[in-house]
């Protein structure tokens, strides 16, 4: 079934078209990835989809949901959710807070008032914290935790709510070849629950983990199939198998 | 757990102000008692700045014109309309700090994100405002404010006493300071933060960031100007300086002093000062306000979380010593 | 290993046990290597190796817990990046290379250290190297492509004649076509001059290259010529996937 | 033309130019650098305390504003290398520290000065009749040296080498020192710069104002409007922002009243900067 | 990790009562040296009444007590600290001449700091800590609104105002000595009126003072048959007062009633005669203090005073000059416009006042002051009307020189306030 559909997208800074009239399509439990050099548009394509900024035309469904106007706010309630390329977590929170956080994002004013989910969540935190092993660190503060499991502890947050499509940007930038295997375990285990994007630079990564890649080049994506096919891509390895 | 630290502390300091309370009715007299209950009543000044910026990351210059509506309110409530009744007052003065907080907030929350410095600027050019409509407009006594506010009741008893009124604030601070912890500890409290520390992050996981910030805004416009009422209603007297630039720094100065972030600390900060205020004033009136922006200087520049961190920075520079396990690689991403 | 079978002129920047890293812990370990006075030197090495923060402290952007840079025979590890580049040490930042709000022409100026005396020649040099730049001269340089401005910022770095020139991923977005242009010029650079590369492109790295320098984790685990390296299956146990 | 009709222009344009004065120096330093400067009232203060000290001891206004500059630049250069420069990361912090640095100065003049304002006369105090009004020369002085400063700056900011070198290091700071700029003398020079224009104008417009403690603080917030109206990342916008808040507001002060019509800019301001958050000159993010 | 988070927070919890124990002491520890003044002043107080009661001929010699309030830093530092000065000088005068009812007068002396929230404080301390038998001062009315409840009603204490206001302080215990509008405004614009000047241009800073005067001017005027062609107010942080300038160039009038006040003062007389306005200049606040900073464009300004350095009164003239000796710093300052002659004035009156009721009660002295009165003033003799709690007052209509003196054109005699009728 088809989860998000993005057709025609574009986006331009002023002179400069970041994206130019770019279409996508992910399925739900496929994880699909996006590649391409540096400045090739993949990070603005990226914000496209999640709400940082709002193309210039062209539709993006989720669910069948037009959503390319919506705000990240609205996109985050309505099943997506994303791990930004550095970790963005709450350093000076516990590894519980952090996942509480993550998990209370929808209940009412309210009820966060009078503090009424703060223990019907400790469930799903149990089952977040061994899924991404970190039930070691569960009151350690977020930012004294490793380069790599701050890393999961924030892919452990954009699980936390269930969401239907989950957009990872470089999750395994700066990581030893160790934790890059265990970040792939966990993105295999997520993949099961949801729909993924992965935006990377390792195309070895990308390789392992995609059912099928989009290759990003001057703001357009030159080729989409599965790895074994993009290799075989004479564009593809034109502008990028050149590089290791 | 730490919660529970928290809450001790705040029980500790409201206990200790109780069971000192009883020597102010055999040794002090109205004017010890009087700067004990403007410390309070500033307290809720400095506790909303702290709500505002310390936790929920609004850099507010401005809270002052809360607390300046909230007197103003309470004053023509009391002066104008005769209505006493401490509770009735107060509840006016709140609901009024209530109302133009909500308009204020609506105004710079909603919409596209603002940043920080955006948000003092704004405040500080309303405190401007503020203090000058305030001396220009005649039905609120214009420059000269509205003096002889009457005494409150409560439930038609005369509060007319220095030790009567402490007790009137210090219950009315103890009222709204375990509120303020409550709130923090909650998980309201953590979305707060949550906010304060990465407004982005939070909006990415569905927060409603904008109510979130008009709500606690709001809030605390509520919470000064309950200040502000009872600062009327205590003093007898309300000026446009209560909604001026001047108090409103002052409040913050405060924070910064104490360590933003907590709320002992800038409430130890505002003790400290008023107590030493006058006594300093008098010893050295001409040096005094020069040391007041020295102190203020000197604590930003060395002592950036203010005085709650001496002991953190203490720790950390011993701990500085001892290098770190060889924690994993990371590139200098971007 | 040593250095004793590359080209046999005397180094000018050397690094001796350079240690340095984040709050969040060490990023180099006790990096030591040199670079010779003429030819180009590759520092290769998987995202996350450590080689941008490399860079940054040699130039003085990042701070060194340990170790020293030498620089002619000065110790430079303290003098901040514009000594350097007085000193003839050029450099070209990964992220941003262009004053985003300055134009084309004003960015090659600075290259000239903002002498508007040399400019004509100065500028036709730029162009000599990069013709496409002629017609753009006016153009803001934020508003150029992630290539174009990768163009503008090695012009500027070249401009300033450097005897060592620094550069972080000068290929990294660059349009094929442009890539086999910028090998060219750099190529005829380093005859006379020297280069510290940092390059993912491993192709147009070693075949430029007099000098490879392999980082994995924060230490240097390989290095040797290009023809050395070549064969060696360690460095495709390094480089490749 | 009838003589009020040529004072009331009159009146607008030297308003106009005596803020645009003002503000040249808050727009290298908070347009510019982005340093949110809470105490570049008090160098307006200082520059006009330096003017008043040569007419005391020497009895010359002319000399002070020559060194006015001078002092409150060096001022400027020892307060950035001192306490500014620790700020650049963080800009709350440097709105602070400023504050403070601003209180400092201006209690340590209420506590030294003999009397609650002090005149310092206009070095020229005669007045020119123009269509049957009498003008002063001063204030058409200070539009004159406004012009010419104004166009003095733009030249030295858009044709020189180190106009260039400015403008490069405010845009990129990295890439500034990568091409030989040093950003630390660079930015403690700016800084410097935006001080010394901010005692100028001091000591320009005090002959008009009078020495008194709070002469910089109250002109301190109309000088912070105007930036925030005009938009921060330029010399020209703030300067734009001084015109825009300058000339409407003179007029409804003619045409209404000075109590409203300052109430009025400052609320109309407010709204502005809210609907439009980057200002007049640049639109949208 | 929970016990170690919960240690820290305990300990949080200790130290901040250990450093509120701190506050504490610190609090005792001048809450105990205040009352142990407060115990012996009291226990002193008990001994005179009974004394009193028991022999009648033995005299109490405990000090009198007088609390000056004042603006000692703050925008009015300056005023505050010759306010401070005149009053050390009055005192001194009156301990020489054996002080009043026999007892010494000793000063209280606290700083208001220019800032009103910091006058109800130190004005607390004056009635509740020092428990002085009478306050005298504050500069700006606001100030005097702030703390005239805490003295005057709640505090029991008389209150004296020394300083030309607005009028229409008729509160119990508050006794104003300084001019109101009626007694600066009738006189001076009557006289313009009989002299043929038909046209007024009334301007003030947007406060009560000059509103209140102005609306006097503009009651006379009319009444006179005059006209008012021009009424304008600009805020008290007025930088630039050059479109006011130009509005009353444009106007033509005959006068120019004007009460801007400092810092805004010198440029706007500047541009106004600069400007080439060819009426009379009134104002309310122009004296010897203010001539010098409006420099040679003060010649020719008409100013209204209870006090004048040139008035030809030679008592007036001797006590100035033994002030000038006794205090060169502030010798300067002694004018009108720092309500100097106001201070030395209420402080007389209250010594009568107490004199007549031969004790210090409020109560009692609520009765004498009504209609005290005395002769040997700076500035001519002053009395109190009964049941208005203002003071008639010795009026002059001085012009301004271009050399900052003071020409005195017409003494207008004593001149009865219009208040609390």
């Amino acid at each position: 079934m088809t989860l998000l559909v993005a057709t025609n997208i574009t986006k331009t800074f002023g002179p400069l078209v970041a994206v130019d009239d770019v279409s996508l399509t992910i399925d739900s439990n496929e994880v699909v990835g996006l590649i391409g050099p540096n400045g090739s548009g993949k990070s603005t394509l990226l914000h496209t989809l999640c709400g940082r900024t709002l193309p210039d035309s062209g539709s993006i469904k989720l669910n069948n949901r037009e959503i390319a106007r919506m705000s990240p706010i609205r996109r985050a309630r309505s099943g997506m959710a994303i791990k930004f390329q550095l970790a963005r977590i709450y350093g000076q929170k516990t590894v519980r807070e952090n996942l509480l956080l993550a998990l209370q994002a929808e209940t009412s004013l309210i009820g966060l008032l009078f503090s009424r989910t703060r223990h019907r969540f400790d469930s799903d935190i149990e089952v977040l914290l061994s899924d991404f092993g970190l039930e070691d660190f569960v009151n350690v503060k977020a930012g004294e935790l490793s380069h790599g499991a701050q890393q999961w502890l924030e892919i452990a947050m954009a699980m936390a709510r269930k969401p239907a499509l989950l957009l990872l940007d470089e999750p395994t930038a700066g990581m030893s070849p160790a934790e890059r295997q265990s970040t792939g375990e966990l993105i295999t285990i997520a993949a099961q629950k949801c729909g993924i994007l992965i935006v990377e630079h390792d195309l070895g990564f990308i390789r392992s983990m995609c059912d099928r890649i989009n290759v990003m080049h001057q703001g357009s994506i030159v080729a989409v199939g599965t790895p074994s096919e993009i290799e075989k891509d004479e564009r593809v390895k034109e502008v990028y198998l050149t590089r290791v | 757990m730490v919660i529970k630290g928290r809450n001790a502390a705040a029980i500790a300091i409201i206990v200790a102000i109780a069971a000192a309370s009883p020597f102010i009715f055999i040794f002090g007299n109205d004017y010890i008692t009087g700067t004990l209950t403007r410390i309070l009543i500033l307290g809720l000044l400095v506790l909303s700045v702290e709500l505002a910026w310390g936790q929920t990351g609004m850099f507010t210059l401005g809270q002052a014109v809360f607390f300046g509506v909230g007197a103003y309110s309470a004053a023509v409530v009391a002066k104008d309309y005769g209505i006493t009744d401490v509770i009735a007052i107060l509840s006016v003065a709140g609901f009024a700090g209530l109302i133009i907080g909500l308009l204020i907030g609506a105004f710079l929350f909603t919409g596209r994100r603002v940043s920080e410095l955006y948000v003092a600027l704004f405040t500080l050019a309303l405190a401007y405002a503020a203090q000058r409509l305030a001396t220009s407009w005649s039905a609120i006594g214009a420059a000269n404010g509205i003096p002889g506010i009457p005494f409150p009741t409560l439930f038609g008893l005369k509060l007319d006493s220095g030790p009567i009124l402490f007790y009137l604030a210090l219950v009315v601070f103890a009222i709204f300071f375990f509120i303020c912890l409550w709130v923090v500890n909650s998980q309201f409290g953590l979305t707060m933060n949550a906010i304060r520390d990465d407004e982005e992050r939070a909006e990415f996981f569905g927060y409603r960031r904008q109510t979130i910030q008009v709500l606690v805004f709001t809030g605390t416009a509520g919470l000064a100007a309950v200040g502000g009422g009872l600062f009327a209603i205590t003093e007898g007297f309300v000026s446009p300086s209560l909604l001026g630039i001047a108090l409103s720094t002052s409040a913050v100065l405060w924070v910064v002093l104490g360590g933003k972030g907590t709320f002992l600390g800038p409430l130890l900060a505002l003790a400290i000062l008023q107590i030493l205020d006058r006594r300093m004033q008098d010893a050295f009136p001409q040096f005094w306000p020069i040391a007041i922006g020295g102190l203020l200087l000197i604590t930003i520049v060395f002592l950036p979380k203010g005085i709650m961190s001496i002991p953190q920075v203490l720790r950390e520079r011993k701990s500085q010593r001892v290098l770190r396990h060889s924690a994993p690689i990371r590139e200098d991403i971007q | 290993m040593s250095n004793s079978d590359g080209p046999s002129v005397e180094p000018n920047l050397v690094v001796s046990d350079l240690t340095a890293g984040y709050a969040a812990g060490p990023v180099l370990f006790e990096v030591s290597f040199s670079v010779p006075a003429i030819g180009t030197t590759a520092l290769v090495g998987r995202n996350g190796a450590g080689k941008t923060t490399l860079l940054r402290c040699i130039m003085g952007y990042q701070s060194i817990t340990a170790g020293n840079v030498w620089w002619n025979e000065k110790n430079v590890t303290k003098s901040s990046p514009s000594q350097k580049v007085k000193s003839g040490i050029g450099y070209v930042p990964q992220e941003t290379p262009v004053f985003p709000e300055l134009t084309v022409r004003e960015n090659l100026l600075m290259g000239l250290g903002a002498a508007p005396k040399k400019s004509r020649a100065g500028i036709d040099m730029a162009l000599d190297i990069f013709p496409k730049l002629a017609d753009r001269l006016t153009q803001k340089a934020g508003t150029m492509s992630g290539g174009e401005r990768k163009m503008v910022g090695i012009a500027r770095a070249i401009l300033g004649q450097p005897s060592l020139l620094i550069m972080d991923e000068p290929t990294e977005g660059v349009w094929i076509g442009v890539v086999d242009e910028i090998q060219v010029r750099l190529r005829e650079y380093a005859r006379e001059h020297a280069i510290l590369l940092v390059e993912q492109n491993l192709e147009f790295a070693l075949d430029l290259a007099s000098k490879v320098l392999v980082l994995e984790r924060g230490e240097i685990v390989l290095q040797g010529t290009p023809e050395e390296l070549a064969d060696q299956e360690a460095l495709k146990r390094f480089l490749t996937i | 033309m009838d003589a009020s009709l040529t004072r009331s222009i009159f009146d607008v344009l030297s308003v106009t130019s005596i803020l645009v004065l003002l503000v040249m120096g808050m727009a290298v330093i908070v347009g510019m650098m982005k340093v949110f400067n809470l105490c570049q009232g008090e160098f307006v203060l200082l520059g006009a305390l330096t003017a008043y000290l040569t007419y005391e001891i020497f009895g010359s206004v002319l000399l002070g504003i020559l060194l006015a500059p001078i002092m409150v630049g060096a001022f400027g250069l020892l307060l950035e290398r001192t306490v500014i420069h620790r700020f650049y990361a963080n800009p709350q912090g440097a709105l602070l520290a400023t504050f403070a640095v601003g209180l400092i100065i201006r209690e340590g003049l209420r506590t030294t000065m003999s009397t609650q304002a002090s005149p310092v006369p206009a070095p020229i105090s005669s007045s020119w009749v123009i269509f049957g009004a009498t003008l002063p020369v001063w204030r058409i002085v200070i539009m004159a040296v406004t012009v010419a400063l104004l166009i003095v700056a733009a030249v030295i900011l858009i044709k020189t080498s180190v106009g260039l070198r400015v403008r490069a290091t405010l845009n990129n700071p990295e890439l500034a020192s990568a091409s030989g700029v040093s950003r630390k003398w660079m930015y403690a020079w700016t800084y410097a710069t935006g001080s010394a224009l901010a005692g100028f104008a001091g000591a320009m417009i005090v002959p008009l104002q009078t020495l008194y403690p709070n002469l910089g603080f109250d002109n301190l917030i109309t000088m912070f409007i105007a930036v925030m109206v005009g938009g921060l990342g330029s010399f020209a916008a703030p300067v734009v922002g001084a015109v825009a808040i300058a000339v409407p507001g003179s007029i409804m002060s003619i045409l209404i009243n000075p109590v409203t019509a300052q109430i009025l800019i400052v609320l109309c301001a407010i709204v502005f900067m809210r609907l439009r958050p980057n200002g007049l000159l640049k639109s949208g993010m | 990790m929970k016990r170690k988070s919960m240690t820290v927070g305990s300990r949080g919890a200790l130290r901040s009562v250990a450093l509120l124990a701190t506050v504490g002491l610190v609090l005792a520890g001048c809450s105990s040296s205040d009352t142990a003044s407060e115990t012996e002043a009291e226990a002193t107080a008990t001994q005179s009444e009974t004394t009193e009661a028991a022999a009648e001929e033995e005299v109490d010699t405990s000090p009198i007590k007088v609390g000056v309030l004042t603006d000692l830093t703050g925008a009015f530092g300056i005023v505050g600290q010759s306010n401070q000065a005149v009053a050390q000088f009055t005192i001194d005068e009156i301990n020489a001449n054996g002080g009043i009812l026999g007892r010494p007068v000793e000063l209280v002396i606290v700083d208001s700091a220019s800032d009103p929230a910091v006058g109800a404080q130190v004005a607390s301390k004056l009635v509740n800590e020092d428990q002085v038998d009478v306050v005298i001062g504050g500069v700006a009315s606001n100030m005097r609104e702030a703390i005239k409840d805490i003295i005057a009603t709640r505090g029991n204490t008389p209150y004296i105002w020394p300083a030309s206001y607005e009028g229409n302080e008729c509160t119990p215990n508050v006794w104003n000595v300084g001019a109101v509008p009626n007694q600066q405004v009738d006189p001076v614009v009557n006289r313009l009126l009989a002299e043929g000047k038909k046209t007024f241009f009334l301007t003030g800073n947007d406060y009560l003072y000059p509103r209140s005067v102005l609306a006097q001017v503009r009651k006379v005027v009319e009444a006179g048959g005059g006209e008012v062609v021009g009424e304008e107010y600009v805020p008290l942080d007025i930088t630039d007062t050059s479109t006011l300038v130009s509005k009353v160039l444009a106007s033509n009038a005959d006068v120019l009633f004007e009460i801007i006040v400092l810092p805004a003062t010198a440029p706007f007389i500047q541009g106004v005669v600069d400007g080439g306005f060819e009426g009379e200049i009134v104002g309310t606040l122009f004296d010897e203090a203010i001539n010098g900073i409006i420099g040679t464009q003060a010649d020719g300004l008409l100013g209204i005073q209870d006090y004048f350095a040139t008035i030809d009164d030679t008592f007036s003239r001797d006590k100035v000059a033994e002030f000038a000796a006794a205090y060169p710093d502030e010798a300067g300052l002694f004018s009108a416009t720092f309500n100097a002659p106001a201070w030395y004035r209420g402080l007389y009156l209250w010594k009568t006042a107490v004199e007549a009721a031969g004790t210090t009660d409020a109560a009692e002295v609520e009765k004498t002051m009504d209609s005290a009165s005395y002769d040997a003033l700076i500035g001519g003799p002053a009395s109190m009307v009964p049941g208005t709690r203002h003071a008639q007052l010795t009026m002059y209509l001085g012009q301004m020189n271009a050399d900052g003196s003071v020409t005195i054109i017409e003494s207008l005699g004593s001149v009865v306030p219009e208040q609390c009728g």
